[in-house]
């Protein structure tokens, strides 16, 4: 009777050995990942999700996603986090424990990355970030999250000065969003613009839903500057562009925040969008990256309009960086940490490596619609054209 | 400088006038606190953006379309569903205490069924978007044209509700429901064709927005929320004293920021709906009409 | 001078006949089978105590109220499933209980409301002048808001909403109510003057003693069914009418 | 007599249940408590709202207010303090504010109640941004949050709490003179009701758990930003799950929760946008022809004559 058992759990654990092996070969690398499709951040959703399902065509097409060696199909596992941070805190649990997922892409804003990282940390999972931008990402306890993005406020506040210094701005206009990422900038750019000699006539903030600008527009032209500044979101960008040039704005250097990267800009601002510099830090333009050109056109052929040179830039990244470590490391966790923490990955933004979450290769950039595309103008050393002044509307 | 504030604050107060003007017949004639209204103005911003950029029409097309579509989701959902509820006291007592929550459905419904559809990506299109000057004015053609359309809807629904047969009917049917079938008002028919038509100026406002906003099925509730603050300023049901609060918050806003800073706006606007509500809910103008 | 539209010349059969009507609010029956007709060109008089079911039956007759059971006959068409808009295409005037006029429209607008239905719309003119020329007061506040008005001007403005609509039988719902003594006389001066010009009336007052006064014909409802019936004078005369309603 | 008879019934099913509950970090994987968390966290919400909407008639549109208030006196406290009497102050704030704005507010009624209540919320949200703005901060970091097993408890707890207060209010003179408010306030107040005084009351009972909810949310996500705290969507969700639930009935808002946590876990696989659209539907569909809500359902199903459902059919605020 003993004996009859042990066999009979002999077999039972050899064919469940045997069925696991069978399904590692044949089975899918399952890829979870939590977004915002409803809620206040829904907006931003597809400009990533379009990124993450590009890749896995991608992947697939070319045989498979390469884990340490071996071919195997991609597919992803994905939820709708209402864009709040306690579901998808939530979602990553029932992703690490319910659906156990092999992998981990990351959902879209700041404080769902920032809400993540106590998890990932407990759960020893390793994530590449992407759309997260804050200071704050270097209070997170470095292990198993990392951020490519280059758009942190402080260097940020630096660059912007030193560009605008570069192209001899003695004068400059802020207004901004009362949101999160606008005053953290702000905060950064206002000592660097004046350690750079530049004088500030405005500063003003507004909040979110504000619905006309004429008033700061004007109060900002009033002081004459060489730029203004709009620590913008994509709603109030639409709104500032529209306004500034109604009322006529003479300066040569205009910046928007978030949102001149959004395909629809161009298409609603027409000329007026030209010459606007915004952040970000990839641009199909630069040679030096021969996958950017690549992902630009695969980009724009799938969805019909191009990438957004941020969220959907960023998305494409995080997943490339994975893709290139799970092919070294495999599906372990603690050698896939190892492999993200220490190497150096070849991305459609040139090489990534981190050091402790943050990338500190990718420089903090700028970018100008020149003519209807996105062209790089800082820093010098990856630029991929001149700035220009903004002359007309 | 002044001048151009005038006119930035005419525009404001012209598309609240507008946004509100839908809200508030809709509000007058059925009791019904509809915050999908933003909402529809979302599907009237959508019909421009394909029209414009996949048939190439004009947004002054789009509107008449835009009109039309939701012209017939109104009296599709009056003729579906209200008619029978507004038949029996208690149904209709029911409808309208929970109007909002209903309508909270209708726009969870809208909002999702337009990011099913065309997802939730920001979309936009350029149209009339050169800037004239007018004397000491600078204003972007679409921008005219929304003052302009906005203008004489408000106009036109002031004329027809002053001058005409049906606008009398109409005005009877907000001030005493019961007493408007009784001298030979159709109530029936005047509530169908009223939700049509609040329905229908939300989906104009959403074309004339489209021009100079970014896209999204989710760009209604901040029109709702504006007009919900207009209907308020003006108490609800008071037709026209909410097109005259439109214009108010127009300027209450624009002047507030010049004269404070933009930063206070929201405060201000909040701070102001608020008060409004605490102190002399029937609105700021009208008297004191007992509103059920 | 005003008079009905389709001039009702004697006919043998009741202008308006209710048979057997059941109706209330919500779970509260108040009219508990009503029986009643009306000759064409009389003023019928409806009479009883407060709550009895006067102003019930006169908004179940205009369709503000639906019906539960029973039949309503107009002009030999049944229009018990009618909607109110309709009874007063065919010629039913209700001037409600309270007058119910519309307070932030003008003294005109509110009349020119009056003559919404089809029939009447194309007349909504001379009308109006006739209205205008029996109530001066009218005329003098065309243009002031309804609501500005006092008691009795307004029950003159309701009245005349009423008869903008071209009616035949008009239902005057306790059209004394809060009025001063003088404009209660004025009332049924006007009600007078109105029989001569031959519309047919159905009046509901608790001033008894003038509506039999007044009527050719009363009923008298208590509890929502009809107690007593007969002429003006036949009911004045009823012993238990004088004690309990006129107070004699 | 049916009153008692329900309880004897349920009591013991309480019993049960809520031992279940408590032993759920013990066993249960970290998804289940999740699950669990936002189970008790509508519970507890859903139940403090209808401490004064459901009793009162009064339908407040603006309870994220008091999870913002919360959830800001809790961050604001958080370095001074220690997290537990930190989240016990977001309470207390939040009861605070329910106070001073009690007097003004509650004299509003109707759909003026209903808006003015998302009208403060609104107005709240701006002004704490503003507040942090001017502050020179942007937003947040919480380190040290407590295990998601203490904060479950706590939350339990929070729900526990708001259950067993509805309940004695249901049977107190406090409830009672609250059900006269709901039912003609006029009357009531000519009976010699303190009207203005119960509706304060409760306005500040169905505020401080808010607050503490609010509070633990922040702790969840160990992240406070303004426009989050004062989501708007937290307010309609709340009324959402009250109406479904069943506005008049005990039962409604375990049945409420239950059903939107159930529905959300079973269409939130890949139909984001399908979930949020039956969500619609089934709102519509219970205000229109279901007004008793799951409770009403559940009541017919049994068919017993529950006295309580009778009551949640007539009239609504």
């Amino acid at each position: 009777m003993r004996r009859f058992t042990k066999a009979a759990l002999l077999c039972a654990c050899m064919t469940s050995i045997a069925q696991s092996v069978f399904a590692d070969e044949a089975g899918p690398v399952r890829i979870g990942y939590s977004m915002s499709l409803t809620g206040i951040f829904a907006q931003a959703a597809p400009s990533q999700v379009n990124a993450y399902t590009l890749w896995a065509e991608e992947v697939n097409a070319a045989g498979g996603l390469d884990v340490a060696g071996e071919k195997r199909p991609v597919e992803f596992i994905s939820y709708d986090d209402q864009s709040n941070p306690a579901n998808a805190v939530r979602i990553y649990e029932r992703l690490i424990t319910e659906d156990k997922v092999d992998l981990l892409a990351a959902p879209w804003s700041t404080p769902i990355h920032l809400a993540l990282a106590p998890v990932l940390s407990r759960y020893q999972f390793p994530m590449v970030g992407n759309t997260a931008a804050s200071v704050q990402l270097r209070e997170v306890a470095p292990g198993y999250i990392w951020f490519p993005t280059a758009v942190i406020p402080d260097k940020l506040g630096v660059e912007l000065a030193k560009l605008m210094k570069s192209e001899e701005i003695t004068s400059a206009a802020i207004m901004a969003n009362v949101s999160p990422l606008s005053q953290e900038i702000k905060t950064y750019l206002i000592p660097a613009l004046e350690a750079e000699g530049i004088t500030v006539t405005m500063s003003e903030n507004y909040p979110p839903d504000i619905r006309d600008m004429t008033t700061l527009i004007s109060q900002a032209n009033a002081g004459s500057p060489d730029a203004l500044i709009a620590l913008s979101y994509p709603a109030d960008t639409f709104l500032f562009t529209g306004q500034a040039k109604e009322l006529g704005v003479k300066a040569p250097f205009v910046l928007a925040l978030v949102g001149p990267t959004i395909d629809a800009y161009q298409k609603a601002m027409g000329t007026a969008a030209d010459n606007v510099v915004t952040v970000g830090h990839w641009s199909p333009k630069q040679e030096a990256w021969p996958k950017a050109k690549i992902f630009f056109d695969a980009y724009s052929a799938r969805y019909g309009e191009a990438p957004d040179a941020l969220d959907s830039a960023l998305a494409y990244m995080s997943l490339e960086i994975l893709e290139q470590a799970v092919a070294v490391a495999g599906l372990d966790r603690e050698a896939l940490r190892a492999e993200i923490a220490t190497a150096t990955f070849d991305t459609i933004n040139g090489p990534v490596k981190f050091e402790g979450v943050e990338n500190t290769v990718t420089p903090t950039s700028f970018l100008q619609i020149q003519d209807g595309s996105l062209e790089l103008i800082w820093p010098q050393a990856i630029r991929t054209s001149e700035f220009r002044p903004k002359t007309a509307w | 400088m002044a001048a151009q504030l005038f006119f930035a604050a005419l525009c404001s107060g012209a598309l609240y006038a507008l946004v509100a003007l839908g809200l508030n017949l809709v509000y007058g004639t059925l009791r019904l606190l509809n915050i999908a209204h933003g909402d529809l103005a979302m599907i009237g911003a959508y019909v421009a953006f394909v029209a414009f950029s996949t048939f190439g029409l004009a947004p002054p097309v789009s509107m008449v379309l835009a009109a039309g579509l939701c012209a017939a989701m109104g009296w599709a959902l009056y003729a579906g569903i209200f008619r029978r509820l507004f038949a029996t006291p208690e149904t209709a007592q029911r409808l309208e205490a929970n109007s909002l929550i209903l309508f909270y459905g209708v726009s969870v419904i809208l909002q999702n069924v337009m990011a099913l559809g065309f997802t939730s990506t920001a979309r936009g299109y350029s149209y009339m978007g050169e800037v004239w000057r007018i004397g000491p004015v600078m204003a972007s053609g679409n921008r005219l044209l929304m003052l302009g359309t906005a203008l004489a809807i408000c106009l036109g629904v002031l004329l027809v509700l002053r001058f005409h047969a049906f606008g009398w009917s109409l005005r009877a049917v907000i001030e005493r429901r019961e007493a408007a079938g009784i001298v030979g008002v159709n109530v029936d028919r005047v509530q169908g064709i009223t939700i049509a038509l609040g329905f229908a100026i939300a989906g104009v406002a959403g074309v004339l927005v489209s021009m100079t906003e970014q896209i999204t099925p989710f760009m209604g509730f901040p029109l709702t929320i504006a007009a919900f603050v207009v209907i308020v300023l003006g108490g609800l049901g008071n037709i026209f004293a909410g097109i005259v609060a439109g214009f108010v918050l127009g300027f209450v806003e624009t002047f507030g920021i010049a004269l404070t800073s933009a930063t206070y706006r929201s405060i201000l606007i909040y701070g102001l709906f608020v008060t409004v509500l605490l102190l002399r809910p029937q609105g700021l103008f009208g008297k004191a009409i007992q509103v059920r | 001078m005003i008079s009905p539209s389709l001039a009702a010349v004697s006919e043998p059969r009741p202008l308006l006949s209710v048979e057997k009507l059941e109706a209330g609010y919500g779970r509260v029956q108040i009219l508990r089978g009503i029986s009643l007709s009306i000759a064409a060109g009389t003023v019928t008089a409806l009479v009883g105590p407060n709550g009895a079911g006067k102003t019930t039956l006169m908004k179940a007759i205009a369709g503000m109220i639906p019906a539960r059971s029973g039949q309503i006959r107009f002009d030999g068409r049944d229009i018990l499933a009618m909607p109110s808009y309709q009874r007063v295409e065919s010629g039913i005037a209700l001037v409600p209980e309270g007058r119910l006029i519309f307070a932030r429209l003008s003294v005109e607008q509110n009349l020119r409301l009056g003559a919404v239905v089809p029939h009447a719309r194309s007349k909504a003119d001379q009308t109006l002048a006739e209205i205008y020329e029996r109530f001066p007061r009218l005329a003098e506040r065309r243009n002031q808001v309804a609501g500005s008005m006092s008691g009795g001007e307004q029950q003159m403005l309701a009245l005349g909403r009423g008869l903008m609509s071209q009616p035949r039988l008009i239902l005057l719902d306790e059209p004394t109510l809060g009025l001063a003594p003088i404009m209660v006389a004025r009332v049924f001066e006007v009600i007078a003057e109105l029989r001569q010009a031959g519309f047919t009336i159905l009046l509901s007052e608790q001033n008894s003693h003038l509506a039999l006064g007044a009527c050719d014909y009363a009923y008298l409802i208590e509890n929502g069914s009809i107690h007593l019936q007969g002429t003006g004078a036949d009911l004045a005369g009823n012993d238990e009418v004088q004690r309990l309603y006129m107070g004699r | 007599m049916a009153q008692m008879k329900r309880y004897s019934y349920d009591l013991p099913l309480a019993g049960l249940v809520l031992l279940f509950a408590l032993s759920l970090p013990l066993w249960a994987g970290d998804y289940m408590l999740g699950v669990g968390f936002t189970l008790a966290m509508w519970l507890a919400m859903v139940q403090s709202w209808s401490l004064l909407s459901a009793t009162t008639g009064y339908i407040s549109l603006g309870h994220a207010v008091f999870c913002g208030i919360g959830a800001y006196a809790m961050v604001l406290a958080l370095p001074v303090m220690g997290i537990a009497i930190s989240l016990i102050f977001g309470g207390a704030m939040a009861g605070l504010a329910a106070l001073l704005i009690g007097l003004p507010v509650m004299r509003v009624r109707g759909p003026y109640f209903v808006i003015l209540t998302f009208g403060l919320a609104e107005l709240a949200k701006a002004i704490v941004m503003q507040a942090e703005t001017s502050m020179g901060q942007f937003s947040r970091l919480i380190f040290n949050a407590p295990s998601l097993a203490v904060l479950y408890w706590v939350m339990l707890a929070l729900a526990v709490i708001a259950v067993a207060a509805a309940w004695l209010l249901s049977r107190s003179r406090l409830g009672a003179g609250l059900v006269a408010v709901r039912e003609n306030e006029e009357a009531a107040e000519a009976v010699g009701v303190p009207v203005a005084r119960l509706k304060t009351i409760a306005l500040v009972l169905s505020a401080v758990i808010p607050g503490m909810i609010g509070g633990l949310l922040t702790l969840r996500s160990s992240y406070f930003d303004a426009a989050q705290a004062f989501d708007p969507v937290l307010s309609f969700t709340t009324v959402t799950m009250a109406i479904v639930g069943g506005l008049r009935s005990p039962r409604g808002p375990f049945l409420g929760a239950i059903a939107f946590v159930l529905l959300s876990e079973v269409l939130w696989l890949r139909l984001p946008q399908l979930y949020m659209i039956a969500l619609g539907a089934l709102l519509i569909a219970f205000i229109l022809f279901a007004p008793r809500g799951l409770a009403g359902m559940v009541s017919r199903l049994f068919a017993s004559g529950d006295k309580s459902g009778k009551v949640a059919g007539h009239g609504t605020a």
